[in-house]
């Protein structure tokens, strides 16, 4: 903690000097003295914090969504690989295709509340997840499915007592690189058309070249993604204390 | 022989109380052992993955009775362990059929298989492992719990019922492996080299505690060994197998009484047995 | 009451100010309208208004041209801005002053086919050039002003709302107007062909709140309805009340939400002609496929609708 | 009908239902064009674009990036994967910043690419780098954590060097979590590559996209859309086949 | 003692010709034997997950002589994987230390290690599997080859090189481990169980040609077995273990001279050391 605090007091000094070593003008990078009062005056003056739980909201539940429907994809698949061979090529078209494209249309479909952001960081975040889920159901050890077997253990409880513990480390992986996507796609559905929300307030900052404005809010929403990064850390560290990642294998030190 | 009847799957169970080996009494009882289930010219090719084929069991026929203790024993691949999954059910067969008295077990606690490796969840503690298939089962979590910790203290594991899996010594595992799959108190248990991990003490004591269990719930147990001295002990029946292609080449019905403990090794049969069954792995 | 939503191009700006006051006063209201803003770039705006997502647009004329060249059943129902926001941005230090001057020069647009091309077309072409004689850059819209900042071009041809937004931020800017060589709009009141026709009362509605609006504030006092605006619908731009004041007052109050024509016909006059000139333009540096009439596009006096 | 024969039909069948879908939506529900174009208007868009060669350099400007774009965003993500798994210390030093960064959302660090790297192809392959490079490295951190304990026994007794270590038993052995990654990071290129377009330069299918939707010309941007997904589905499907290759042995 | 004279690693072989054990031979030459390695009050506590510690072995304090042959038995959980694996230098130590006559081994090829399970690569074939350390080591593809084959004939898989091993039986992937860990002839050999999952005749076999290759090349080995007559035929040593926490209880120089073949299953001197470690085990 004293550590994370300290390295971050060294960074915003660096970061400090340099602006003022090189006499960086503020439009280009402002100090970090400049944001800080950027970051007064909009709480106080602009109610920023009104413009955090939007976007968390739209991260969180496009998240969780994106989650479980990459995690239900990948058991559907690997049930049936016949399902994957048919809509394969639609996921990644669907994951490919330039949102910014496909704008209007999710529009048209969803509606103009949160639904369509919802919608499109559910889209981001499955991805990652299905592959990683995928690549861990078919990395289990067959024994495991034998020992189901004698048990004759119906599909749910196969999945919920083996397959999503053991896959678990990849499941974890894939839920960190989804998260750090959902912040992007919270913000890219903002700017298909919103009055609030940390992405909102980023295309306000650029179209009123406020740097600062602009620095503030990729700072929030990186730390939203950020901390909610460190949580499902938290939470691997609880659940995965039994796997090898975990146990400092590599560096051969004594438990 | 026909299945006829339609006896409740491992309803009738022998009370062995003569010394007399069970076929033998059943004979003498005027009555056939109840078949429980018979492979049928069962076979089992593998393809491998460069396209060869192995034949891992040559058309194998043979009858596993209701309450026996068959040993399975042979030399290293001779298809001793494809043998007992095609028995379990986890490897489909390419030839004969399986025929079950009263259609193949349908509960999961019906069957128990200990695998030639033991196969632990390693994100459970060795309490949780063993406890396992009664969660699966749903048996309420006291029960549960307090059949679990008699089963490790079975096996002596009763001090480490916290640890992991990856916590414990290679023998510790095949352990608790086994009272994992004893605990439900299968009514057919399918057993591969449980005790090849273990330290003569231990594996004396594991056999006495196999055969207490066993005429506790008159289950039928196969058991896979490398140990004639094993076979012989615990046995009512021992196949022998050759190897390549696996085939079954020898059957006895070993007359050494229902019930065994370190008596029985003085008998003379006992050793006429060791013999027999040593002559023939040759 | 009925709902509607307008979709605003760019983002919640105090220059919007007629549509916050609208608001705020409850000439909406009155007009039996509950409206929503939300805020996009000009391209979805024209796209959701066609698809019927949204009932309401406020884009910028060049766009609305190019939409509806391209087929999407859209109309200027008030030609809100007479005059085209398109300029050409340098820094001072460049020495550039004169469409002339560009000669050389690295500017950046954002693609071959935006009005910002156009314009620079034009300008160059008056000034006895070709835009071959500039080193063009295509720059994206979330970059451009950067680009700028940083020097990694020389000018950009976009809006010149930006021009005040890096003055405020303390960048030394000029500007050349392509409006003085092109005559266009800037954001104007768009909605779609089906929902005149179906909801004329809604869209006779918005038009008078509108108009209101811009009454209220010309003879008004334009500082008070600032301060009002950035309060309650733009706070990112408190502490540049004055500022803004002026901007409006100077700029939108004279030279962009009225004109003669607004004086003789009332705010949004749709000036048929300057618009077919701008159409007619982007059609021979062929930006739009095809050409069209203006009086299909715009509503050539919004109050006797 | 064995599986494969199925799995050749379905490759066909599908995308064909998929476009037969797509047609019937917007026939019955009288899409507009605008909104979206029935698939014959994108195919003739296509046929267009290809057989006048317009295509050509947008393609070649697109798969350039992408290709750079994944091949260094790998090899990068594969490096810091293997720094950071190898040495939890340094996961603990600079693990912070680098996710901080990631989660930052690209578009809007994107000038601030344009700003260190210029308007060239310098900046749009760094941008391509910046969001490849992630998921690979997440993968690799896991696959060599993974190593089972025994596997790293084994290489302590033949005294392997690091180097050999990693080429004959981490990389084999970390292959499935190190292709999750990468088929992440495959998807990852496409949409850089596009973004960077899309931010700056004349060229490229991304340019080609922000064109179509500034002009209204739909059916060309959903031809780009078409192409820019095949070119992701292609770069996928290499990837799946070279994973099912290596992990023949499973 | 003190290791004085610089004596290249594993250079001085004891040449057995007598029919007198190694020890014994030796100090009857009036030399001590060469101490390869000494672990002087070497403990192992393990810390669990939960924090509690487990002591897996007390202090203990054991000479490995030079081309030996040391067997390690003891009850399952009792220390004697952590002892090879300290052996190995597989596990950090809790306390006291390991002195190595000449340094520890600093090459891979020194050391042969056989896990209790077999730890094979599953991407590779079972002839890749046995070539490994060769391949690691820098010999010839060719020779590398040839070599593996050779090893592959020995332990009866010849017919299998081309298989993976997913695709072998537990004994028959048991076997190709210890292919693996005496390919390459390492001075020093570490097997943890390595036929425990193996049938009589196959482990005959391999006690024999672990005995030929040892005489060979000399090298020294440290073998764990449950079986006490396996112990019995091939040891030099004997230490038996016991447990909780594990420490050697007994040592013991058997004297039933250096060459081993079936004849010695008839010197009563055999049967003395089997009923002895028996007891002991108790
Ligand atoms: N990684 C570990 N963490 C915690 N405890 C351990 C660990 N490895 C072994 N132990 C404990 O150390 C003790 C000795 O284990 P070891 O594996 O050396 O036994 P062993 O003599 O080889 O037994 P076996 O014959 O069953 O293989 C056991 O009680 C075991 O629970
Ligand atoms: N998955 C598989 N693919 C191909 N061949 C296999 C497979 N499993 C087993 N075999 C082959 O089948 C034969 C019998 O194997 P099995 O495991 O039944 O032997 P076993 O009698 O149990 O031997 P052990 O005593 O060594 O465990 C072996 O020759 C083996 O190579
Ligand atoms: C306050 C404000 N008004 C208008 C626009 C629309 N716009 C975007 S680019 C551009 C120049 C095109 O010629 C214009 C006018 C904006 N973004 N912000
Ligand atoms: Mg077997
Ligand atoms: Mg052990």
């Amino acid at each position: 903690m004293i550590r994370t605090l300290l390295t971050l007091a060294g960074f915003i000094l660096a970061w400090w000097g340099l602006v003022v070593l090189f006499d960086v003008p503020s439009y280009l990078v402002p100090s970090p003295w400049v944001l800080a009062e950027k970051f007064w005056f909009l709480t106080t003056q602009a109610a920023l914090f009104s413009h955090v739980p939007v976007t968390l909201m739209e991260i969180v539940v496009g998240f969780v969504i994106g989650t479980f429907v990459g995690v239900a994809s990948a058991v559907l698949f690997t049930r049936f690989p016949m399902v994957e061979v048919v809509l394969n090529p639609l996921i990644i078209f669907i994951q490919t295709a330039p949102k910014i494209a496909i704008a209007p249309l999710l529009l048209l479909w969803l509606g103009l509340g949160a639904t369509p952001k919802i919608v499109l960081v559910a889209i981001v975040s499955f991805f990652p997840v299905l592959s990683n889920m995928l690549s861990a159901l078919r990395s289990i050890d067959p024994n495991y499915g034998a020992l189901a077997k004698i048990l004759k253990m119906n599909a749910l409880q196969r999945l919920w007592r083996i397959e999503l513990p053991q896959a678990m480390p990849l499941l974890f992986a894939g839920m960190k690189v989804g998260v750090t996507l959902a912040v992007t796609a919270a913000v890219i559905g903002e700017l298909m058309g919103a009055r609030a929300g940390l992405g909102y307030l980023l295309s306000l900052g650029q179209e009123t070249a406020d740097v600062s404005l602009v620095l503030v809010a990729v700072l929030l929403l990186s730390l939203i993604g950020y901390l909610l990064y460190v949580a499902l850390g938290a939470v691997e560290k609880r659940l995965l204390g039994w796997h090898e990642s975990r146990s400092g294998a590599l560096s051969n030190v004594e438990g | 022989m026909s299945f006829d009847g339609k006896v409740l799957f491992c309803e009738h169970r022998p009370n062995n109380e003569t010394k007399l080996g069970k076929v033998e009494k059943l004979k003498q009882a005027g009555t056939h052992p109840q078949v429980l289930v018979r492979a049928d010219a069962v076979t089992k090719i593998y393809r491998s993955r460069m396209g060869e084929s192995v034949e891992a069991l040559a058309p194998t026929t043979l009858d596993i009775h209701e309450g026996e203790f068959l040993s399975l024993i042979g030399p290293s691949g001779c298809g001793k362990s494809t043998f007992l999954r095609i028995l379990a059910g986890l490897e489909t067969l390419s030839g004969g059929k399986l025929e079950w008295r009263d259609g193949a077990p349908t509960k999961g606690s019906d069957v128990g298989f200990v695998f030639q490796e033991p196969v632990l969840l390693p994100w459970l503690s060795i309490l949780d492992n063993v406890r396992f298939p009664l969660d699966v089962f749903r048996t309420p979590k006291n029960e549960g719990n307090e059949r679990a910790r008699a089963m490790l203290a079975l096996v002596g594991l009763g001090a480490f019922e916290k640890a992991l899996p990856k916590e414990l010594s290679g023998g510790m595992r095949q352990r608790a492996a086994i009272a994992r799959a004893l605990v439900y108190r299968p009514r057919i248990v399918l057993m591969d080299e449980p005790f090849g991990a273990l330290d003569l003490l231990t594996r004396d004591r594991m056999n006495d505690e196999l055969l207490r269990i066993k005429n506790e719930t008159g289950s039928t147990i196969v058991f896979v060994t490398h140990s004639i001295e094993e076979a012989a002990y615990l046995s009512d029946r021992v196949a022998v197998m050759s190897a390549r292609p696996g085939r079954i080449s020898a059957l006895h019905d070993l007359d050494l009484g229902p019930e065994r403990s370190e008596a029985i090794k003085d008998d003379p049969r006992f050793y006429q047995w060791l013999s027999t069954l040593r002559k023939e792995l040759r | 009451q009925e709902k509607v939503t307008i979709q605003i191009d760019g983002a919640a700006v105090p220059y919007y100010l007629p549509m916050f006051v609208a608001d705020h006063y409850g000439y909406f209201e009155e007009a039996g309208l509950e409206v929503e803003f939300l805020y996009a770039n000009a391209a979805d705006i024209l796209n959701n208004i066609a698809a019927g997502n949204v009932q309401f647009g406020f884009p910028n004329g060049d766009a609305v041209i190019s939409a509806r060249a391209n087929g999407l059943p859209v109309k200027v129902i008030h030609s809100t801005y007479q005059r085209g926001i398109g300029a050409v941005l340098f820094k001072n230090a460049s020495g550039i002053e004169t469409p002339a001057d560009l000669e050389g020069k690295k500017v950046a647009v954002t693609s071959y086919g935006s009005p910002n091309y156009i314009q620079l077309q034009v300008m160059m072409a008056q000034a006895g050039k070709s835009v071959d004689d500039v080193n063009v850059e295509i720059v994206g819209t979330g970059a451009i002003l950067d680009a700028l900042k940083a020097d990694q071009v020389d000018a950009i041809v976009f809006s010149m709302l930006r021009y005040y937004a890096l003055q405020a931020e303390g960048v030394d800017v000029g500007m050349i107007a392509s409006d003085d060589y092109l005559p266009s709009k800037g954001n104007v009141l768009v909605t779609s062909e089906a929902y005149l026709g179906s909801n004329p009362e809604q869209v006779k509605g918005f038009i008078t709140a509108l108009d209101k609006a811009l009454r209220h504030i010309v003879d008004g006092d334009v500082a008070t309805e600032v301060a009002m605006a950035i309060k309650e619908y733009s706070p990112t731009f408190a502490g540049q009340e004055e500022l803004v004041t002026e901007i409006i007052e100077e700029v939108f109050v004279k030279t962009l939400w009225q004109s003669e024509d607004t004086t003789a016909n009332g705010f949004g006059y749709g000036n048929l002609e300057s618009w077919q000139t701008t159409i007619d333009t982007a059609l021979e540096y062929e930006a739009i496929p095809e050409k069209f009439d203006a009086a299909d596009l715009v509503v050539e006096k919004p109050s006797e609708l | 009908m064995s599986e494969t024969t199925l799995r050749r039909l379905f490759a066909v069948a599908t995308p064909l239902l998929l476009i037969g879908a797509w047609w019937a939506y917007v026939t019955i529900f009288n899409v507009p064009r605008f909104v979206l174009p029935p698939p014959d208007a994108v195919f003739s868009e296509l046929v267009r674009l290809f057989t006048s060669g317009t295509i050509w350099p947008h393609l070649a400007h697109t798969v350039g990036v992408i290709v750079a774009g994944f091949a260094i965003g790998s090899a990068a993500g594969f490096a810091l994967g293997f720094a950071l798994g190898k040495w939890p210390r340094i996961e603990r030093i600079v693990g912070p910043y680098l996710f901080f960064f990631q989660t930052a959302p690209k578009i809007a660090l994107a000038p601030l690419f344009i700003l260190w790297f210029g308007l060239g192809l310098t900046s749009k392959i760094v941008l391509t780098v910046s969001l490849v490079f992630f998921p690979v490295m997440v993968g690799t951190i896991l696959g060599l954590r993974s190593v089972p304990a025994n596997l790293h026994s084994l290489c302590a007794i033949l005294k392997l060097s690091q180097r050999e270590k990693l080429v004959r038993v981490e990389l084999p052995a970390a292959v499935p979590e190190i292709f999750a990654g990468l088929k992440v990071a495959a998807v990852q290129a496409t949409i850089g590559a596009i973004l960077a377009e899309w931010l700056s330069g004349g060229t490229g299918l991304g340019y080609l996209m922000v064109f179509a939707g500034t002009t209204y010309k739909t059916p060309l941007l959903f031809a780009m859309v078409l192409v820019t997904s095949l070119l992701g589905i292609a770069v996928y499907q290499a990837l799946a086949l070279t994973e099912k290759w290596l992990l023949s042995w499973r």
